[in-house]
């Protein structure tokens, strides 16, 4: 079948988030929609599935005029999508979460949940995605949960699937699989949006490229027309500096180092298992793996977040197991969460109040009893400056900045000091290549400076990129440790799913 | 290294908090409770009373309760922990009624009957609830629900016939949980505060309405309560039976709600969704769940629960209506919410935990303890106090409740 | 102002033919329970009726919803120019005595409560010796050899209905040689059970059933509203269990449970208002304290046809003696 | 966006909002007339139907001229507000701090009995004793406060259920004491406390320019507004009430800049039960001179309507307190002019809340256009 997208227009108030915009998809082929953070491809996806009604334009389905009420009518329509943000129900099963909608029922409108495994089983095997239709979501890594997302949409044989940014969770190894997937949905005449920040990849599987800049489509290309320079360019509308440029790292004495460490979750399980390494000042360690494998728990147990259960950190000698998250701020380590939603912000206030909420205490800004809000203020003018956070005023809520901006915000408060050690988790998940190029940067300006930095992100190509050293966590231990212009994605990505690659002695 | 080796901070404070009030029990038991020499009458059935020295009683308990105490700050019960800490403290309450009645006996098994009858409006108010939050909308309104239920029951069933007012009960919940669900889902009004002018909005026109109208006429508030209904062979066994098959419709009523309820939420199409929308209402939207209109219906089931909770004090105990008749168990019910983990189930047990409370307090008043009224009558409240703190703790709410849901 | 139907259709009537001369204005401000509180408001407020209507004042009556309406409703009343301001309960007692002051020249009169000023009455009642009879009825009708007693909270104007009544028993068991147990009140102790408020009825129930599975089958109920449940539970026992009304004859307010009272310990309260008011237009009756007891009918007992002659004969006897202070009924 | 477009367009939303406020009102009372007149048996029944209506009339004028028609009205309405807006500040801050406050009314129990004590056991002179009173109400409060603080932070019991229950607790444990020794009024029986002493009592907020006859009302109104003032201080620029709004709005982050959530919610639930302790030793020194079970009546619960109805914020909750406040006093006045029970004060109330709370259903009702409107919710679920 063919979809047509004519002049869709949407506007939030305050945004206009599509605007006009006009695109295809037809069995059979895939069509790669790249723009930075806030172009609008979210919102043109959910148009086009019904969570939101368009303020103009319209859709036709094999040239078919056609309005979606709700995600019902496009879904009955043959479209189906796997969101940026996954529409999972984390204490539901696998099979729980498939089903839901279109539940198999016996006597009395009673689940028949054998009947759902047995659904599950059938589309997961027709596709090669081997899952377990008794998993509970929270229990599963993200790429096994993207792999959920997908066989609910192929369960409701949707004839055109969107992916809204999928592979930016996802491991080198995970990324080709997925794109067998793609490749696999395509054979069997189904026509695919593939939404993502990642150039090489659009290179990689897109028949054609649209990219769309503030809410307009900037141009419609093709792989054997452009290379990464020229859609990154389209899409920022500026050159764009693609790969980190950083010289050798000049390492100085410890600044971090973790013996023995072992962090239990709540349920007892062993999430961080008998960790020792040491970070140097004026170098990037960089931590790979698969979400998933513990780095969420040991940074937060780096950051006293978490308690330990067994072993010690050390910040420049001081043993800081048990200090407070505060005193290990004020012993100079900054941390930079992986979520910015969750732990990076208070969305509902403003920029300003973001930009001190991890030294609001300092006397810079308190007397201890009061706050000087005209200093904060200023102090974040300067830096809103500084880091090229995009708003017309701090005070403004930090809801109502785009993802990269917000992004920059939490930059911007945690390297804009001295420190000894930065931790920086995710740093540009779900970030624009204009953000990045620029959040790289500054990274590494503050190595050149001096500070010992970690890195602990699922996207490989980053890790490398940044980091002077990789460890490679995989179930809660560091099963490698490996020179970054040495070793291959591909192998680092074997370690990350817990395989050696060949000719490496066990 | 394996996880029953090493505890997490968390299992390590549970644990020790157990082992902690494992033993002081055992001392509080072997403090208090072994003073008195007197053998205590439990009364079990007709003919059969029960005696049990209470001091031997409670020596015994005590040496148990500091042992099993110690063993759990020792080595841990691991996952029997639970069941020793629920049983350690039923043991301890009847040592501590052993205690009171020492030299004397009471009606043990009337007193097992009042708690089950009393929990029915606890009870059901708060399945109410849980069928509200589990979709995802805050229902503070349940005390106002059974108020205005109270208020119609009698009505309609002093004019018509008690089940009219079971009727009537009912439908004026649906309209109530209707009202909730207008305001809080359609024009998106802060749920608390519709929750709260809901209470007000009972409590004023039932005592306003019925002091204006029922004054008049008296004889629209005068019916005859449910006798209660013996369940064949069921109600032979002894202790149990009394406590909960000899009993009016409303206690069967409740069993059936609860059980149905517990069944409609984990085993159907219906209860699936509804979890859903409670907890990831856009996961569901995104598969065309229409959430607006789940959320309505569960409201309006909702309501017509806390209808027939209400329809309790009319139809199933006294009879009548009276200015705030509720007197705040609908706040109460909210607690067993919480308290019950929003489970019908959980809720269940928490009411019976509460009025088991109250009708020891009722026969402590009759048996000699030198404690002053006033505590007694606070006893129910301080026990839910200190359930709460010590047993169940944290609970996990749906995710999503009380945030209203937009299609854009 | 006031929403009790009979009050508005004769303060109508009367506003009507008075708009020439109402004799006066009587007016009353109620604790919390309005004047349809089956309790010592609405007795109060009948006593006012029965003045309406013999004495020809007008009559006015305003509900307290709080101790916070104490004051303003008093000041309204004042303001309103009432001739005499009746007050119900002791928790009035302060704000009484505060305007009785400021306002030598009204007359009031304060139920349950003794004279604090030159211009007010006292209307205080010997609870205790109706009790006390109901109390020996009680005993003498059980046939469980158990009876009970309850009461709202923890205050002197409803204890004083149980001490008198668990008086009675324990008289009755000294006489007979009896040992017929009391629930619900210790007489050393001074201290039994109570519902903890006045509005719940189930509170009522539970707690007759309570006592009912102790034995008890009689049952006092001294808690306002909330004995209506007891009298709800007794109907189920099928005449098993009985109940002692209290204030006002039960068996006529709670005519549909009438079946179920074996009597109910009364106050005086309707006809000791009805003389306040007639005291107050008289100007006499202010800085005095008018005691209800039984020698003068502020204070009295009724039981149903069915108690047996000679026990009816005892209990006359027993009244007489409390009369001429042969027996202690405190 | 040029800022002064946005200011204007701020400026017609508050305009319009406050439209919307009266148009709410106005709802209210034409469903509060609706009742009345159907519940109006007898005059329906005789079919004098005008005369229902004329009495509504008089009803709804005494309304007013109960609640500013006059000084002494306006002081009584004054008098009512006191402790709706202490003890409202009391909830808002709670619900800033993320905490559901249900306990105002036994908070204000604790204050105010701590409160009689100083007020009854010191003497000296006013300016001693009111101060280190209130204080007193401050320290009770706070301490019954943190019980379910402590609770929560130690054992996640949740606060509706610890502060509910702690209510009733507390409405028998003061029973229990005013039939102690220590506050029993000698020459009395019933459970109520000695009198404090005369200088302990506030005096008339105007009676220094002689207007204390005319105008009765005591000057709590003025700590009344002190708190509000406090209250807005402590928001906007105290850094405590930083922190407390930063983890009233999100748990995770405010853990993550190294803020305490356990210090938090007890120090949260302490200052809350502390203003609400002086709401009740507000009644106290300015109402009664003396405490009794019930001084508390069901101010600290209608305290939760009215945080809720001020959205939490310092004037949002005054004005709300205000309004109930001249409900009161207006619905008294209405129950002395008409055969209207108080009883529909709380009726009108309860539809004023919804009308106001509801927006977007005043609009629809009045085909209202514009007028940005915020359906905000105030208390985000139950945590976990
Ligand atoms: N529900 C909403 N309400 C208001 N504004 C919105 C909403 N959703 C998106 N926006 C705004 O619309 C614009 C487009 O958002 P959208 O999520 O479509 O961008 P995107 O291209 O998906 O960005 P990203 O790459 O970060 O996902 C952004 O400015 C965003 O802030
Ligand atoms: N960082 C802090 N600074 C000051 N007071 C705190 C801090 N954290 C908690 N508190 C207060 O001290 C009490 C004890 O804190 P703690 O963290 O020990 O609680 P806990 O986790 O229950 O301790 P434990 O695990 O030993 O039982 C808490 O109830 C809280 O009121
Ligand atoms: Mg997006
Ligand atoms: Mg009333």
């Amino acid at each position: 079948m063919r979809l047509d997208l004519v002049d869709i227009t949407k506007s939030f108030p305050g945004v206009l988030a599509n605007d006009r915009v006009s695109l295809n998809v037809s069995s059979g082929e895939v069509l790669a929609l790249i723009g930075e953070n806030g172009a609008g491809k979210s919102t043109l996806m959910n148009v086009l599935y019904g969570m939101y009604r368009p303020d103009s334009g319209e859709i036709r389905i094999d040239g078919q005029p056609t309005t979606f009420q709700s995600a019902a009518d496009a879904i009955a329509a043959g479209i189906g999508m796997v969101h940026q943000h996954f529409m999972l129900v984390p204490v539901f099963s696998v099979a729980e979460n498939v089903v839901l909608g279109v539940e198999p029922t016996g006597a009395l409108g009673s689940l028949d949940i054998a009947k759902a495994r047995q659904m599950v089983k059938e589309v997961s095997d027709k596709y090669h995605l081997d899952l377990d239709p008794d998993a509970l979501i929270e229990n599963l890594p993200v790429g096994i949960q993207q792999r959920v997302e997908i066989v609910k949409v192929l369960l409701r044989d949707a004839k055109v699937v969107v992916f809204d940014e999928p592979t930016a969770v996802l491991t080198p190894s995970e990324i080709l699989e997925f794109f067998e997937i793609v490749k696999s949905l395509v054979d069997a005449g189904k026509g695919v949006v593939f939404i993502t920040h990642k150039l090489k990849e659009a290179l990689h599987i897109a028949d054609r490229i649209a990219v769309l800049r503030r809410g307009t489509v900037v141009g419609e290309t093709t792989p054997t027309q452009a290379d990464e320079n020229k859609i990154a360019e389209m899409m920022v509308g500026r050159p764009v500096q693609l790969v980190v440029s950083k010289n050798s790292a000049q390492p100085g004495e410890e600044v971090l180092s973790v013996s023995d460490l072992t962090v239990l979750d709540p349920d007892g399980r062993t999430v961080v298992d008998d960790i020792s390494f040491a970070v140097r000042r004026g170098e990037i360690v960089g931590i790979a793996g698969v979400q998933g494998n513990g780095q969420t728990e040991l940074v937060e147990t780096l950051t006293g977040l978490r308690a330990a259960n067994n072993g010690s950190v050390r910040l420049g000698g001081d043993d800081i197991t048990v200090a407070s998250p505060r005193l290990r701020h004020e012993m100079g380590m900054a941390h930079i969460p992986e979520d910015r939603q969750r732990q990076g912000l208070v969305v509902g206030m403003s920029i300003a109040q973001n930009l001190v909420l991890t030294r609001y205490h300092s006397p810079e800004f308190s007397n201890g009893v009061s706050m000087d809000w005209g200093k904060v203020h200023d102090v974040s003018e300067e830096l809103v400056k500084n880091y090229d956070v995009r708003t017309n005023d701090v005070d403004n809520l930090a809801s109502t900045l785009s993802g990269g901006n917000q992004q920059k915000v939490i930059v911007a408060r945690e390297l804009s000091r001295d420190l000894r050690l930065a931790v920086a988790s995710q740093p540009t998940r779900g970030v624009d290549v204009g953000s990045i190029e620029y959040i790289h940067s500054q990274i590494v300006k503050e190595r050149d400076a001096g500070t010992a930095v970690l890195i602990v992100s699922t996207e490989l190509d980053e890790v490398m990129a940044l980091s002077d050293r990789i460890l490679v966590m995989y179930r809660g231990k560091i099963v490698a440790e490996v020179d970054p212009k040495k070793t291959s994605a591909m192998d680092i990505g074997l370690y990350m799913a817990g395989s050696k690659p060949q000719g490496v002695a066990s | 290294m394996s996880a029953t080796v090493m505890l997490s901070a968390e299992q390590r404070k549970q644990s020790r908090n157990t082992g902690v009030t494992l033993i002081i029990l055992g001392v509080i038991s072997a403090v208090f409770f072994t003073q008195d020499g007197g053998s205590a009458g439990f009364g079990l059935t007709e003919g059969f009373t029960l005696n049990l020295s209470s001091q031997r009683f409670a020596q015994v308990l005590a040496v148990a309760l500091v042992g099993a105490g110690a063993f759990q700050l020792y080595r841990g019960f691991g996952r029997l922990m639970n069941v020793f800490l629920a049983t350690g403290t039923a043991l301890f309450v009847i040592s501590f009624l052993a205690w009171s009645a020492s030299g004397e006996s009471f009606n043990f098994t009337g007193m097992l009957q009042d708690t089950v009858a009393r929990s029915v409006p606890i009870t059901l108010g708060a399945v109410a609830g849980i069928l509200c939050e589990r979709s995802g909308v805050i229902n503070i309104a349940i005390e106002g629900q059974l108020l205005f239920a109270a208020f119609t029951g009698s009505i309609v069933g002093s004019i018509l016939n008690p089940w009219f007012g079971i009727v009537g009960a009912v439908a004026s919940g649906v309209a109530l949980g209707g009202l909730l669900g207008v305001l809080a889902i359609k024009y998106q009004v802060d749920q608390v505060i519709v929750g709260f002018a809901i209470n007000f909005l009972s409590l004023g026109v039932t005592s306003f309405v019925g002091q204006r109208v029922l004054v008049t006429k008296p004889e629209y508030n005068y019916l005859t309560p449910f006798r209660p209904i013996d369940v064949p062979l069921l109600s032979d066994i002894p202790v149990i039976g009394p406590s909960m098959f000899e009993q009016n419709l409303f206690v069967y009523f409740s069993y059936v709600v609860v059980a149905a309820t517990t069944w409609w939420m984990y085993r159907t199409r219906w209860g699936l969704r509804t979890r859903a929308i409670g907890e990831y209402p856009k996961a569901a939207g995104s598969l065309g769940v229409d959430v607006l209109k789940l959320r309505y219906r569960n409201l309006l089931i909702g309501g017509a629960v806390a209808g027939l909770g209400g329809a309790w004090w009319p139809v199933g105990a006294v009879g009548r209506f009276d200015e705030n008749i509720t007197g705040g168990r609908g706040f109460i019910a909210l607690a067993a919410v919480i308290f019950g983990r929003w489970h019908p189930v959980g809720a269940f047990i928490a009411a019976l935990v509460f009025t088991l409370a109250e009708a020891v307090r009722l026969k402590l008043g009759n048996l000699d303890t030198g404690i002053p009224s006033e505590f007694l009558l606070s006893a129910p409240y301080f026990v839910t106090l200190v359930v709460v703190a010590g047993f169940v703790g944290r609970s996990r709410a749906p995710k999503s409740v009380g945030q209203p849901y937009t299609e854009q | 102002g006031g929403s009790d139907d009979t009050a508005t259709e004769d303060t109508e009537a009367v506003t009507e033919e008075t708009t020439a001369e109402p004799t006066g204005l009587a007016c009353q401000v109620t604790d919390v329970g309005g004047v349809d509180d089956k309790g010592f408001n609405q007795a109060a407020y009948e006593g006012l009726l029965q003045a309406q209507s013999e004495l020809g004042v007008a009559v006015e009556y305003l509900e307290s919803q709080g101790d916070a309406d104490y004051d303003p409703n008093l000041q309204s009343f004042i303001d309103k120019g009432c001739d005499v301001i009746i007050t119900v309960g002791f928790l009035l007692a302060d704000a009484t005595k505060k305007y009785a002051e400021a306002n030598p020249d009204v007359a009031f009169a304060i139920v349950d409560s003794g004279t604090s000023a030159a211009n007010v009455q006292g209307l205080t009642f010997a609870a205790n010796e109706g009790a006390f009879l109901t109390g020996y009825m009680s005993a003498a009708m059980s046939e469980s050899g158990v009876v009970g007693t309850y009461g709202g909270i923890n205050i002197p104007p409803v204890t004083v209905w149980m001490q008198g009544f668990a008086l009675g028993v324990k008289y009755y068991n000294e006489q007979k040689g009896a040992d017929v147990k009391v629930l619900g009140w210790d007489i050393d102790k001074q201290d039994g059970t109570f519902a903890g408020n006045f509005e719940s009825l189930d509170d009522g129930r539970n707690i007759a059933k309570t006592m009912y599975d102790e034995g008890a089958d009689v049952i006092f109920t001294v808690a306002g509203p909330v004995g209506l449940g007891s009298a709800a539970f007794a109907q189920e026992t099928d005449g098993k269990l009985r109940i002692i009304g209290v204030d006002k004859d039960m068996s006529i307010s709670d005519a549909e449970n009438a079946n179920v009272y074996l009597g109910s310990a009364l106050k005086g309260v309707t006809a000791a208002v009805f003389q306040a008011v007639q005291d107050a237009l008289a100007g006499t009756g202010g800085g005095t304290d008018y005691v209800g007891t039984l020698a003068n009918g502020g204070a009295g007992y009724v039981v149903s046809q069915e108690i047996p002659a000679e026990l009816q004969a005892e209990l006359d006897e027993i009244q007489q003696g409390i009369i001429d202070g042969t027996i202690a009924t405190m | 966006m040029p800022r002064w477009f946005d200011a204007l367009g701020s400026r017609l939303n508050r305009m319009s909002s406050l439209v919307i406020t009266l148009l709410a009102v106005v709802s209210a009372l034409v469903v509060g007339a609706v009742i009345i007149i159907l519940s109006d048996v007898e005059r329906l029944g005789n079919g004098e139907i005008g005369a229902a209506f004329s009495e509504l009339a008089t009803a709804y004028s005494a309304l007013v001229r109960g609640s500013v028609g006059s000084l002494r009205a306006l002081s009584e309405t004054v008098n009512n507000s006191t402790p709706f807006i202490i003890a409202g500040v009391s909830v808002a801050l709670a619900f800033k701090t993320g905490l559901f406050n249900i306990g105002a009314t036994g908070q204000m129990l604790a204050g105010g009995l701590a409160t009689t004590w100083v007020g009854f056991v010191m003497d000296g002179p006013a300016i001693v004793q009111i101060p280190l009173a209130l204080l007193a109400g401050l320290v009770g409060g706070a301490l019954f406060g943190a019980i379910p603080g402590v609770l929560k932070a130690r054992t996640g019991a949740h606060e509706v259920i610890t502060t509910i229950m702690l209510n009733y607790i507390a409405s028998f444990t003061i029973l229990w004491a005013l039939d102690t020794q220590l506050f029993q009024r000698p020459d009395r029986s019933d459970p109520i406390s000695k009198f404090v002493s005369d200088e302990a009592m506030l005096p008339k907020v105007f009676g220094f320019i002689g207007l204390g006859e005319k105008f009765p009302a005591h000057s709590g109104i003025i700590v009344a507004l002190l708190v509000v003032a406090a209250y807005w201080w402590f928001l906007e620029r105290s850094k405590m009430g930083f922190e407390f709004q930063a983890f009233g709005q999100n748990a995770d982050a405010a853990e993550y800049a190294g803020m305490r959530a356990k210090r938090l919610t007890v120090v949260g639930m302490v200052v809350a039960g502390g203003i609400a302790g002086v709401a009740g030793g507000i009644e106290i020194l300015g109402r009664y001179g003396y405490a009794t079970q019930t001084f508390a009546g069901t101010i600290g619960f209608d305290a939760i309507a009215v945080a809720l109805l001020g959205r939490s914020t310092p004037l949002g909750t005054m004005f709300s307190a205000i309004l109930f406040g001249a409900l009161q006093s207006g619905g008294r006045e209405m129950q002395v002019e008409t055969d209207i029970n108080i009883d529909l004060i709380v009726v009108l109330r309860a539809l004023i809340v919804m009308f106001i709370a509801a927006p977007l259903l005043v609009k629809a009702i009045w085909r209202v256009k514009s007028a940005q409107v915020s359906t905000g919710q105030t208390f985000k679920g139950w945590g976990s």
